[in-house]
């Protein structure tokens, strides 16, 4: 058996950064950045998450094969997000408001 | 404009045209490639029959430059029809700034509308020809979608959203509409007829001087299919609403226990406040019909209804007041 | 003394119930399916005589509608999906990849018993009140309108989901893990090929399904207000959730379909398959890119023009590798031996309703035409050519292909070409009609309809009883068989896969020694084994050739 | 199939066995994140459609038991590795020790997040008929933080003068906080039944530098769970805290 056996330095290490990562991520939540609020969250959120896989879950010492499985599922949870927010996105603002002449035709 | 395709609908909107035009084109591309491809496997099946039971075929493992071919050429194909479409959708997508708005609801089971001047209309929709037209589509409960066969166009009536739609009718005319997304129980019978005026005599109708019929009992008869009255109060009493065979001066049971006698006041209340006195054994699911019948139309019903009377009264399902009231 | 296989090492109810045998579990499947074909045909036929007059012939409208909501969901979760996976699949996997069983047997044993638990809330849903949603759910009306017993068909599909997980998560291990000596990536036979193509989709789209018809589900039971606009949820959302997996399950269906047509065609044409890399390659294409156009079922829901657009085009990319998959079988038959067996006139059936289903799909996929033609029975006519011209004709014709493997025994030839003409033959007289009657303007789902429809549809019903027929046949005669048939031997046909290097039906543990693979895929030329090369005796069936 | 020693009958040897345990692990997870990605695409859309009512539903929950359940679970992740860890190199004391740590990690998350709950109870804020987003301003209960709530309620009223149905968005917003997060708890259980079983084996010292099979797998899993966390923390939590 030739598996990679990593060493507990590097655990505590890791485990040190997603500490670190959970603080910054509550200090930052309180700071006002406008709409940057979400993407710092996401973009820590993201960094720990793949420190958790590349470390905890030993992908950086997997065989290709697996690393190939990881990036596809973070691609079609991508196309998943993506295509459905490309209709959102796109839609005229008001299609979810209604027009003032027609909402006394509908029901209270 | 080009002739009428052989099994399609009236062409009867700015769009008729358009579609079926895309409709040939993408028949007409796949008819080549179906024909081909069946031409080819037939001959194939005769020429290359097996003659003998050893025999084996000759080992041809591929070609790229066909591949490629087979891959470029549907491609190109595919991409035409994609643009083609795309064009004719885009255009039905935006309508012009100056359609005439008509307001379009969908209930179960039943199709409301409003004309610009306030006038309503149930399970009918007038337009003109000749002038652009843009439909703002609401549901009060689930999805449901107006369709118009001969006009080509659709469009989900969904909750919580406003859709619009829009065609410019070309040929007066009565045509069929239907419900197209599937609604429940009676998502079958949720249509009506839009009718295609010449402008002047939907100006002439806007304005209620359609000349109704001499006849009071004929015209409440029309009116009573027309507002599709008749889809609930069905005549041998399966309906969701009481039979009115025979109503006509019977007593009434009504749901809080009390009777009243069917006169011509009820008769117009029904009409006008449906909810106001609930038959016993229905719910109260009747739309009021408040601003949408003439004076003259009431009269016109409550005529059709007196004339009921002479047709046999259903067992059950009429709310007339049980025999013993009456003796 | 007998022969020792998988049917006879053991004997009892035990045996069956708690075997951890691939070949024994698919014999569970093709069972279970069964019982789900015949029920959802039931109702398909009721529907059929239901519409023989305009006003509707035998039943209320609150039953119509649970007949063709209960068709769909029977045959689209409990037939189409497992059908060829399961049963075929399961077989034939680790007999074609020279393994001796799936690397999970007992989560295989484990998908069958979710599927029945599934099967079982659904049955449950049927005779409680039925299921008048339509099977695509839709919200508002199955989570809050609805009157039926949606509550635990949902919970039945959701259940029932985890199995095709389970099934699509044990395929793709195996077919990585288990393969045999010399069995490269491009030596696998395309059934393979389709197989894991097929095990992508229902990983990455079943997921999704459930939690789409948990979160419906909860929004029925608690009153929620994910996807109800009277609290602010959206219906659209629902919508895209339940295309993400429910477009891409139209591939679940028929690319393991496409993959039995890939075995039967150089079988019976004896010759290589024309473009081996192409269909492989086109099938992996079709699983990804059908994840990309899930929004072209709602062209007319008010979506944004620009995603409709983006959805349309990429709808038309799907439609390449499907192109490529037709033209190389037709090219495979150029210069062949071309035999009339049963499985050669279903591989023809396939091909013929596939094309007009798929290219009624380009019908359907053009932005301009769609407005009209969405919704309709044009949409019906289409997507029962695929899924039944195509997945059930694959199915059908993937079990006589490999019923002597399966069982040991032939099935009676005239009998069953007769039964393969006569499907083709109601099936076009079905459907077709029903695209004239969508372009006509006839909305899919009504009890009731206009009366200048009437002709088409008695046209329909009248195909519909030859299809019924069609159906019977192979029922019967299969069964039969199974006892009285002739005694096929390893290799009848004879084909080239490392299936049929084992005996028939197969030992338990499949191949007596782990076979090595040292030919190329559909090689007849260099395969004396096969006995076709000049002087050696024949091995093929005596009824094969005439 | 008939199974020797550690070696299941299906497998030709140990490094196929242990590479398939694992390659089928992997597949699982990718179908957990479609599973997952599902609730994340609804929580997207409506929060983008309602982002004040989500807003004020992120602000009442409690952050100090988010952060710290964060904390647990990420040692819980730590301790897990250290698991694997022991196990491939043989320390078979190790691998029992940290696994019952990990275990225990994990009960405390559940019981922090079952405080969680009560509390939403208490304050009216599960979806249903009693649902009321001005009930706990108006409401304090024993212990609440005065001026917190009455911070909380100006922003109640502020919100509700500019949107009624706040009360139905708000709905939402707590629907998806218990439908993620009852999700992701629910998957903890299944990892802490996962636990026990690997517990039981690790006494029988099963585990050894050649078989730790199921101690990785089930390693890969439980950190997934701590994945599905990491996001949900920032997303159900921090939305509106910088207001």
């Amino acid at each position: 058996m030739s598996e990679h056996i990593v060493s507990p330095k590097i655990y505590l290490v890791i485990f040190a950064s997603l500490m670190l990562g959970t603080g910054i991520t509550v200090w930052a939540a309180f700071r006002d950045v406008g709409k940057f609020n979400i993407v710092i969250a996401l973009v820590i959120a993201t960094i720990k998450a793949t420190l958790v896989v590349l470390f905890f879950m030993h992908a950086r010492y997997s065989p290709r094969r697996t690393q190939m499985v990881i990036v596809c599922s973070v691609f079609w949870l991508a196309i998943m997000l993506a295509l459905t927010l490309t209709d959102y996105d796109t839609r005229p603002r008001d299609s979810r408001l209604a027009p003032p002449a027609i909402s006394h035709l509908l029901r209270a | 404009m080009q002739s009428q395709l052989p099994f399609s609908p009236d062409q009867a909107s700015n769009f008729a045209p358009h579609v079926d035009d895309l409709m040939l084109f993408i028949t007409l591309i796949c008819l080549f490639f179906a024909v081909a491809v069946t031409a080819a496997i037939i001959i194939f099946f005769f020429k290359y029959h097996r003659k003998s039971p050893n025999e084996v075929g000759v080992p041809i493992h591929g070609d790229s430059r066909l591949e490629a071919a087979w891959m470029i050429v549907p491609l190109i194909l595919a991409m035409g029809m994609f643009g083609w479409g795309a064009v004719v959708y885009v255009d039905y997508r935006h309508a012009p700034p100056d359609a005439l708005d008509i307001y379009v609801i969908g209930k179960q089971w039943m199709w409301k509308a409003q004309q610009p001047n306030g006038l309503r209309e149930i399970n009918e929709l007038h337009v003109p020809a000749g002038r652009d037209v843009r439909l703002i589509l609401a549901s009060e409960d689930v999805i449901h979608d107006f369709f118009v066969p001969a006009f080509r166009v659709k469009m989900d009536v969904v909750p919580g959203h406003y859709n619009t739609m829009w065609f410019r009718p070309t040929k007066p005319g009565r045509y069929h509409f239907f419900c197209s997304q599937y609604c429940g129980t009676n998502h079958a019978i949720m249509g009506g007829w839009v009718t295609v005026m010449e402008p002047a005599d939907y100006a002439a109708w806007l304005s209620g001087s359609s000349g109704a019929e001499a006849n009071p009992v004929v015209a409440g008869e029309k009116l009573f299919a027309e507002k599709a009255c008749v889809t609930c109060h069905v005549g041998n009493g399966t309906g969701r609403a009481p039979s009115l065979n025979g109503v006509f001066g019977a007593k009434v049971l009504l749901a809080d226990g009390s009777t009243v006698v069917a006169d011509e006041a009820y008769i117009r209340e029904s009409i006008l406040q449906p909810n106001a006195k609930i038959v016993a054994g229905y719910q109260p699911l009747m739309p009021t019909f408040q601003g949408q019948l003439t004076e003259e139309q009431i009269l016109s019903l409550t005529a059709y209804i007196k004339s009921l009377q002479s047709q046999p009264v259903p067992a059950t399902g009429s709310g007339i007041a049980p025999t013993t009231e009456k003796r | 003394m007998p022969h020792e296989d998988y049917l006879n090492a053991r004997y009892g109810i035990r045996s069956w119930l708690l075997t951890t045998d691939h070949k024994r579990i698919a014999l569970l499947w093709l069972g279970s399916v069964t019982v789900f074909f015949f029920i959802g045909g039931l109702f398909a036929t009721m529907i059929r005589i239901h519409l023989l007059t305009p006003t509707g012939y035998l039943v209320t409208p609150e039953t119509y509608n649970k007949l063709f909501t209960m068709h769909g969901v029977a045959m689209i979760f409990f037939f189409l999906i497992p059908s060829i996976p399961a049963v075929l699949g399961n077989f034939l996997i680790p007999l074609m990849i020279g393994a001796k069983d799936l690397a999970f047997p007992k989560i295989n044993l484990l998908s069958w018993y979710i599927y029945m638990l599934g099967g079982c809330f659904v049955l449950y849903s049927f005779a409680t009140g039925g299921l008048d949603t339509g099977w695509t759910f839709y919200t508002p009306l199955s989570s809050i309108y609805s009157n039926s017993a949606v509550t635990p068909a949902v919970i039945g599909i959701f259940i029932n989901g985890f199995s095709s997980i389970l099934t699509g998560l044990n395929f793709i291990v195996t077919i990585h893990t288990m393969r045999a000596p010399g069995m490269t990536w491009f030596r696998l036979p395309l059934f393979v090929w389709a197989h894991y193509a097929t095990s992508l989709v229902m990983i990455l789209g079943t997921p999704v399904i459930a939690i789409t018809l948990l979160l419906a589900g909860l929004e029925r039971m608690f009153h929620l207000g994910f996807f109800n606009p009277a609290l602010g949820g959206d219906p659209i959302l629902f919508q895209h959730l339940f295309w993400f997996y429910s477009h891409p399950a139209v591939y679940i269906m028929i690319l393991p379909a496409m993959g039995v047509i890939s075995e039967i065609i150089p079988t019976f044409a004896r010759k290589p398959i024309f473009g081996y890399s192409f269909i492989a390659g086109s099938s992996i294409a079709i699983a990804v890119i059908g994840f990309l156009v899930w929004a072209h079922h709602m062209f007319v829901t008010g979506e944004s023009v620009y995603a409709a657009l983006t959805f349309s085009f990429l709808s038309y990319l799907v439609a390449i590798p499907s192109a490529v998959k037709v033209f190389n079988w037709t090219s495979t038959l150029y210069k062949g031996s071309i035999s009339w067996d049963t499985p050669m006139i279903y591989a023809f059936g396939f091909i013929g309703l596939f094309l007009i289903g798929g290219l009624t799909g380009l019908f359907l996929a053009c932005l301009g035409l769609d407005i009209h033609i969405h919704d309709t029975y044009f949409v019906v006519a289409h997507f029962h050519y695929i899924m039944v011209g195509g997945a059930v004709m694959g199915y059908v014709g993937g079990l006589h292909f490999w019923w002597p493997k399966i069982t040991g025994r032939l099935y009676p030839e005239a009998l069953a070409r007769t039964a393969a003409i006569t499907l083709f033959v109601g099936f076009n007289l079905t459907f077709f009609p029903q695209f004239i009657l969508g372009y006509l303007g006839m909305p899919r789902r009504y009890h009731t309809y206009p009366p200048e429809f009437q002709v088409l549809n008695v046209l329909s019903t009248a195909g519909a009883s030859i299809l019924a027929l069609g159906y019977l046949l192979p029922m019967l005669y299969l069964t039969w068989s199974m006892r009285y048939g002739k005694v096929a031997g390893q290799n009848p046909w004879p084909a080239t896969g490392l299936e049929w290097k084992t005996d028939s039906p197969p030992p338990t543990e499949n191949f007596d020694v782990t076979p090595e693979v040292t030919w190329e895929p559909y090689d007849f030329k260099n395969r004396p084994d096969l006995g076709l090369t000049a002087g050696a005796p024949s091995l093929a069936p005596a009824h094969g050739d005439d | 199939m008939h199974r020797t020693g550690e070696l299941y009958g299906q497998f030709e040897t140990l490094e196929q066995q242990k590479e398939t345990a694992a390659l089928g692990m992997w597949v699982f997870l990718v179908t957990e994140v479609l599973f997952f990605g599902g609730m994340f695409l609804t929580y997207t859309i409506n929060r983008r459609a309602f982002s004040t009512a989500f807003g004020i539903g992120s602000n009442t929950l409690d952050i100090k038991l988010g952060a710290g359940n964060t904390v647990v679970l990420i040692m819980s992740s730590l301790t897990m590795a250290m698991a694997v860890w022991s196990a491939q190199v043989g320390k078979k004391k190790l691998v029992s020790i940290f696994l019952i740590a990990t275990l225990g990690l994990g009960t405390v998350f559940l019981g922090v997040k079952a405080v969680e709950y009560k509390q939403k109870f208490d304050h009216h804020l599960v979806p249903g008929r009693s649902f009321d987003m001005k009930y706990h301003p108006a409401h304090p209960m024993p212990g609440d933080d005065l001026e917190e709530l009455d911070k909380e309620k100006q922003e109640v009223d502020k919100a509700f003068a500019v949107d009624p149905d706040i009360n139905a968005h708000g709905q939402l917003y707590f629907s998806l906080y218990f439908g993620m997060t009852g999700l992701h708890a629910l998957h903890m259980i299944i990892g802490a039944g996962l636990l026990l079983w690997l517990i039981k084996a690790s006494f029988a010292g099963r585990f050894t530098p050649q078989y730790n099979t199921p101690v990785e797998v089930v390693g890969l899993y439980w950190h997934f769970v701590d994945i599905v966390w990491i996001y949900l923390f920032p997303l159900l939590y921090l939305i509106d805290r910088h207001r």
